[in-house]
């Protein structure tokens, strides 16, 4: 695997950043310019990040190092396939927030707007910085970044339950902060390197393996919190009181993705197929993971607040990317990263519904959407659409995945985890239907208007591209950025290497 | 006061017993072969006079050899009264 | 606070005694080179023989001798003549305090140079001592009203 | 036995200095607090001053010469006169002992201005009431 | 003359307290400028310096020419080099920021401050240049009477007393320190630090040396306020005037551990220090200790200078961590966290005066609305706290990893434990902090996010920032910590590692 010296990553890292500040002195004063600052940081970004493409695709990796922390521990930027691939999604997704975000706080005409849309951009700045990162310290820096950046978005409401909130998430996420550098700083003293490895590079140390399994407790504790893998999920439904947006950058786009993928990252490039084998732990993973699916379901089915629900089917879904990944097989792999990314679109796509319906009607719970459907056809129609892909129908792009994912638990044989996947898919249509029908069928509330009557257009448009986008991908997977390939070459180098 | 009384006890007992252990292999009182007498000194008495056109050793060690260290003790009684004056007077310059 | 007593015998003694003193505390100093002293105790009697007349008779006489502004700058100067000297010194191309250097601008060798700088720099410890010990002993004495002890 | 012989003067500046320790350590009147720092730094003096000892006809640290009082050359040995190092410290030292005195009573000063006593009870007594209100 | 840069680092600043002091009685105006004028001088003649020790090897600078052990000789070598920029650089901004609140405070007294500040740096800059153990003792003198006679003008009450309690605590810890150099003395007969290096390794086993030795550190430890010592500290501190704490808290400790470091590692050789002796181990838990009371004293703390000051007491701590788990990572850690150490509290410190000078705040409670009030002055803030709290890029992170690399080295994991929980202690505090000064309730709008005012709430609050003297270093501060953090690889690569001894 060639490398290519390059400094497009640092670029695309600091675009936002450089975003961020411009926002940051513009300020209240001029509200437009600010919010094209977003807009403008959010397109190059996106640019930069599909002019990468290519390489990836030739099977180059793009590094850039920027110094070195100390001997043999650089602050380095590596674009590989996988990362490419979150990267992909991030900055698809940031367009659509700003967008979305500039309607939402408008419609509710928000405090402190220049704090949250600087915040927003940091956030994505590290976001960038995780997918890119080339080893556990540069990952450990952003991601670091991310948690202090998202702090005040949590806490932007500033009620006592954003209070409550905020410090929960703060607390979980350091605390998993602390974890993280514990174990990254024995790595680093058993080892002497933290680089990404496809395949893993722990192996062949001679480590003692009691150490190794706690290590992948340690690590898999530190990248779980943010992945919100039972038990450590308690923040994510709790920081649900965050706006709109928030919510859908925190599930779909920055917090719990890189949380996943630093899972996966551990899972498949620090660690690697072979040693999880030989240690036996990825089966207690998986069987931790299935329980989370299952459990998350459930207690989706029961929550009455629309924002709620979503969160807990986000829980739901990362667990299935993390069970596809430690499954190990090509096949579940692909599915596992393809999943990461379908889910982002579909996700956020489900989150923008709620917004829209709160700016509308200002109504939080599911209860009460009864007959919406008719006054917001657009937003429901995509609703629809995305909820039955998270569940893998067609056409949207869930099904995709899911079916990756099928067929690499076939082929490793585990039965047990295939009914998991289909039984979770079962309790998607569980808790989504009920939903739809009271949306499309219901007698409408005395409340509702009959007739048509949408969100304002800012936000229903990137609904909609979000939608079409998760049909695209299940349509034509390769179409633009050829993001199966992506996942295709990510999955055959780990298990290349391995 | 009572815990006060022990605590200082206990200070000074410790303290004066790791002295009194300690002085147990220091050169017997007034041994002219301690190398405080042998190290570093003779060269003061043997060469101060020659070197520094000053009979008296101490004067010469102190304004030359270690004048550095006079300019330091007359530094601190420098400070000193500067800090009286700081903390007591009240009318300070113009 | 001292408050002045007319005690005729205290303070003519005192009168007496001070130029003894401070005579004495220059041969101290002078003598350093030859005999048991040197700057330090020099300056102590210096000093000493100002504190015995301010006790004698009170601060305002005290000030009447060696006045604020005199005090400060010989606060100042004795650090100043010592330091200065070693300046010279490095000035003139050697280490700091490198008495010989001063036969540079001396009509005497290197030895006798370091004699000499010796000297000097006694007579700056003498200065500072002297000068300390009185605005010192003021300060405390008057817990820093003697200003107003004047008006 | 003998050790004990060769070695009483350090004991008794170590037992005069733990005096003046003690003092600074439990006295509650800030004025022996400072009496007792000087106990303390006197007997340090001491013991240094002692190392300079040398017995056997060594004499002051001067030089025993011409006229001119400058010495004859070969005549000086080190035998002959004690040890001038630790005078020259000490000199220093008890410097920094007199200034550390004087701003010692200077702060005395400023807190019987404050508190009206010098006693730490009674101040600390002062300073609970006066968080309390 | 680029040789005699060692001297002027300590003549400049000593004979500008002299005029200054004597110029201040005709005209006050000129102290502030001389004194800024000679730190400045100061700070350059000791960047020439490491520039030439980097160039040509260890600087050894005979004062009156006379050669060691006979004479006084300044040794600059990395370590030192180092620590003489980071004392030069961080009082010339706090001599910067002082004019403002000197004016206000007590501007009669201004000759003198100036003169005794300028002495403290002397004081500072000299413990550090020298290579004699006695003179180390004169210039620690100097500093401390310096320190005692600042704190005791403190504008809050109960000052004299603290200071007074800290000249009690200073001239134990001083004469510790002597009594030691008088044991070293009697065995050895010489006062140079080289000199004794080379003749104490025969004397490891001597009993005087033994004593001496933790004399020695004993008195180091009471000037560095290490746990059980550490009482004088807190008063002392948070009751010194704020122009002269955001100088003494950041180098007092620092200068005496670096002290520490010489003691252990160049005096006495590691194998004495951590084979011989369990200094390693005793340090270690005192430093734990310290490390949590001071943690949870802070908790404590609703004044934002008390909480700096505990907080201060378990920084020690970390620094005696790195040194004492004696391996080469963790003293790099050490060395390193001086630095970053020295920078977080100097930055703190300088925006605990600037926010009192300019509201007269102190009380974390009352933070509400600071963020616009001060904006610069709370992105600084934040900035520390997040170094503070050990969260990268900034450079407290650094320091830390290096710290519980060192501890992992050494398999201490009770060390690497307090380490990573004392990060998340900072965190509480200083998020507590955070959460005062940029959020607030709208008691006014609850949960429901649709009835929530428009941007212009708090409209009236109108931007009141400290003025350019103190605002410039706060920011200078502030940029450092941020750059120093991903520079500290090429910081250890080229001067930290050599500052350790070799063979160690």
């Amino acid at each position: 695997m060639e490398v290519v010296s390059s400094i497009t990553p640092l670029l695309t890292v600091l675009v936002s950043a450089v975003g961020a500040c411009l926002i940051l002195a513009t300020g209240e004063r001029n509200r437009n310019l600010r919010e094209s600052w977003t807009i403008i940081a959010a397109v190059i970004k996106f640019a930069l990040v599909v002019s990468m493409v290519p390489l990836v695709l030739e099977g180059k990796v793009i590094e850039f190092t920027f110094i070195n922390l100390a001997p043999g521990l650089p602050l380095q930027l590596k674009v590989d396939p996988f990362g490419m691939l979150f990267a992909l999604l991030a900055s698809t997704l940031w367009i659509a927030t700003s967008f979305y975000s500039i309607g939402y706080m408008r419609g509710l005409n928000e405090h402190a707007q220049t704090r949250y849309f600087f915040c927003f951009a940091v956030c994505l700045s590290a976001t960038m910085g995780i997918a890119f990162a080339g080893n556990l310290i540069t990952f450990f820096i952003f991601y670091e970044i991310l948690t202090v950046a998202t702090y005040p978005l949590v806490m932007h409401m500033e009620t006592e339950e954003a209070y409550l909130g905020s410090r929960k998430y703060l607390v979980y996420t350091l605390i998993a902060g602390v974890v993280l550098l514990f174990a990254l700083a024995v790595i680093y003293s058993m080892t002497g390197t933290l680089d990404f490895t496809p395949g893993g590079f722990l192996a062949g140390h001679g480590i003692h393996t009691g150490l190794l399994i706690f290590l992948f407790v340690l690590l898999i504790m530190g990248c779980g919190v943010k992945a919100g893998i039972m038990p450590l999920h308690e923040w994510l439904p709790t920081a649900m009181v965050a706006p709109t947006p928030v919510s859908a950058l925190l599930h779909a786009v920055a917090v719990v993705k890189a949380g996943v993928f630093g899972t996966l990252r551990i899972i498949l490039y620090v660690f690697g197929p072979i040693l999880l084998h030989d240690l036996g732990v990825w089966l207690i993973l998986a069987y931790v993971v299935s329980f989370t699916i299952i459990v998350s379901a459930m207690l989706a089915l029961a929550q009455d607040n629309f924002k709620r629900r979503l969160a807990f089917s986000t829980v739901n879904n990362l667990a299935i990317i993390i069970l596809g990944a430690i499954i190990l097989t090509s096949n579940s792999i692909t599915g596992g990263m393809l999943h990461l990314v379908n889910h982002g679109f579909m996700k956020i796509a489900l989150f923008f519904v709620a917004g829209a319906v709160f700016v509308k009607t200002h109504k939080k719970n599911v209860s009460d959407l009864d007959g919406l459907g008719r006054q917001m056809p657009l937003t429901f129609g995509a609703f629809t659409i995305c909820a039955l892909g998270l569940a893998g129908v067609p056409p949207a792009c869930g099904f995709i995945s899911k079916w990756f994912l099928c067929l690499g638990f076939l082929e490793a044989k585990e039965i047990f985890f295939l009914i998991v996947l289909l039984t979770s898919a079962m309790l998607d249509i569980a808790f989504f239907g009920p939903i739809i029908y009271k949306a499309f069928f219901a007698k409408p509330k005395p409340d509702v208007s009959p007739h048509f009557d949408e969100a304002p257009m800012l936000m229903v448009i990137p609904i909609l591209c979000a939608t079409a986008i998760s049909v695209m991908l299940c349509v034509s997977p390769n179409a633009f950025v050829h993001v199966f390939d992506i996942a295709r070459m990510a999955a055959m180098s780990i298990l290349g290497a391995g | 006061m009572k815990t006060l009384d022990i605590i200082g006890w206990f200070a000074v007992l410790t303290t004066g017993a790791l002295l009194i252990y300690g002085t147990a292999e220091m050169p017997n009182w007034g041994d002219p072969n301690s190398p405080p007498s042998t190290h570093v000194s003779p060269r003061y008495i043997e060469k101060a006079d020659e070197e520094t056109h000053t009979p008296n050793m101490v004067t010469a060690v102190l304004a030359d050899y270690r004048g550095y260290d006079t300019m330091g003790e007359t530094t601190v009684i420098f400070t000193a009264g500067v800090s009286c004056m700081m903390l007591l007077r009240r009318r300070q310059g113009k | 606070m001292i408050r002045r007593h007319e005690d005729i015998i205290i303070e003519s003694l005192a009168r007496f005694l001070t130029p003894f003193i401070q005579a004495f505390a220059l041969y101290v100093l002078f003598l350093g080179h030859y005999s048991p002293g040197g700057g330090f105790q020099g300056g102590v009697l210096m000093g000493a023989s100002f504190i015995l007349l301010v006790i004698a008779y009170d601060i305002i006489e005290g000030k009447r001798r060696i006045t604020e502004k005199f005090n400060i700058v010989l606060n100042a100067t004795g650090v100043m003549v010592f330091s200065g000297t070693g300046l010279l010194c490095l000035i003139l191309g050697g280490e700091f305090l490198d008495y010989s250097q001063l036969a540079a601008i001396l009509p005497v060798g290197p030895e006798e140079a370091r004699g000499l700088g010796i000297l000097a720099v006694e007579i700056g410890v003498e200065i500072t001592v002297a000068a300390i010990m009185v605005s010192i002993f003021l300060d405390l004495a008057s817990a820093g009203e003697h200003e107003e002890a004047l008006k | 036995m003998d050790f004990i012989i060769a070695k009483y003067n350090y004991w008794i500046y170590i037992i005069l200095m733990m005096i003046g320790f003690y003092a600074m350590i439990v006295k509650n009147n800030l004025a022996k607090k400072v009496v007792g720092m000087n106990i303390f730094q006197t007997a340090l003096i001491l013991l240094f001053i002692s190392t300079g000892v040398k017995t056997g006809g060594a004499t002051v640290p001067i030089v025993i010469g011409d006229a001119h009082g400058h010495a004859i050359p070969g005549t000086l040995h080190a035998i002959d006169y004690i040890n001038p190092l630790p005078h020259v410290l000490m000199l220093t030292a008890i410097v920094v002992m007199v200034a550390t005195f004087g701003v010692a009573l200077a702060l005395l000063i400023m807190i019987f201005k404050r508190y009206k006593t010098i006693e730490e009870d009674e101040i600390l007594e002062i300073r609970r009431k006066e968080a309390f209100t | 003359m680029s040789t005699q840069y060692p001297a002027l680092i300590v003549i400049v600043p000593l004979m500008s307290a002299l005029i200054c002091f004597v110029v201040g009685w005709w005209n006050r105006n000129f102290c502030y400028k001389i004194a800024v004028a000679a730190i400045a001088v100061s700070f350059y003649s000791s960047v020439v310096t490491m520039k030439d020790v980097m160039a040509n090897g260890v600087i050894h600078y005979w004062v009156g020419s006379w050669e060691p052990p006979w004479g006084i000789e300044y040794v600059v070598d990395y370590l030192n080099g180092y620590m003489l920029i980071i004392i030069t650089f961080i009082s010339l901004l706090a001599v910067i920021a002082s004019k403002k609140s000197v004016e206000k405070d007590f501007p009669e007294k201004a000759p003198a401050f100036y003169s005794i500040f300028l002495l403290l740096v002397t004081g500072l800059v000299g413990i550090t240049i020298t290579g004699d153990v006695f003179n180390v003792y004169v210039f620690l003198e100097i500093a401390s009477i310096a320190a005692y006679a600042l704190i005791a003008i403190g504008k809050r009450d109960h000052a004299p007393m603290a200071s007074f309690n800290y000249v009690i605590y200073g001239t134990v810890g001083a004469c510790f320190y002597l009594i030691g150099v008088g044991y070293l003395y009697m065995v050895t007969g010489s006062l140079n630090m080289a000199d004794l290096a080379k003749l104490l390794p025969d004397l490891y086993n001597s009993k005087v040396v033994l004593v001496g030795f933790a004399f020695l550190l004993v008195g180091v430890c009471i000037k560095m306020a290490l746990f059980p010592l550490h009482m004088w500290l807190p008063d002392a501190y948070s009751l010194a005037p704020d122009s002269v704490s955001s100088l003494i808290a950041p180098l007092m400790t620092k200068v005496s551990a670096y002290v520490m470091i010489r003691i252990m590692f160049t005096i006495f050789q590691p194998v004495f220090s951590f084979e011989m002796l369990p200094v390693g181990s005793i340090c270690g838990w005192l430093a734990v200790i310290a490390i949590f009371v001071g943690g949870i004293r802070a908790l404590a703390q609703k004044d934002l200078k008390n909480m700096l000051v505990y907080i201060l007491v378990a920084e020690v701590g970390y620094i005696v961590i790195g040194i004492s788990v004696g391996n080469r990572i963790g003293l790099t850690g050490a060395i390193l966290h001086i630095m970053n150490d020295a920078a977080m509290m100097a930055c703190l410190f300088l925006i605990v005066g600037a926010i009192a000078y300019k509201t007269g705040i102190t009380d974390i409670t009352q933070f509400r609305h600071m963020n616009q009030k001060m904006p610069f002055t709370m992105a600084a803030f934040t900035i520390t706290a997040l170094s503070m709290v050990g969260l990268p890029p900034a450079c407290g992170f650094f320091s830390k990893w290096y710290l519980v690399l060192g501890a992992i080295n050494a398999n201490q994991w009770v060390l690497v434990v307090t380490l990573l929980i004392s990060s998340l202690i900072n965190a509480i505090l200083f998020f507590r902090v955070i959460e005062y000064a940029y959020f607030y309730p709208h008691p006014e709008h609850g949960a429901e996010e649709h009835v929530h005012a428009t941007s212009h709430g708090h409209a009236e609050i109108v931007m009141n920032e400290a003025p350019l003297s103190m605002l410039i270093p706060i920011l200078i501060m502030a940029t450092l910590i941020l750059v120093l953090g991903p520079f500290s690889g090429k910081i250890i690569s080229s001067i930290i590692q050599f500052a350790i001894p070799a063979g160690f």
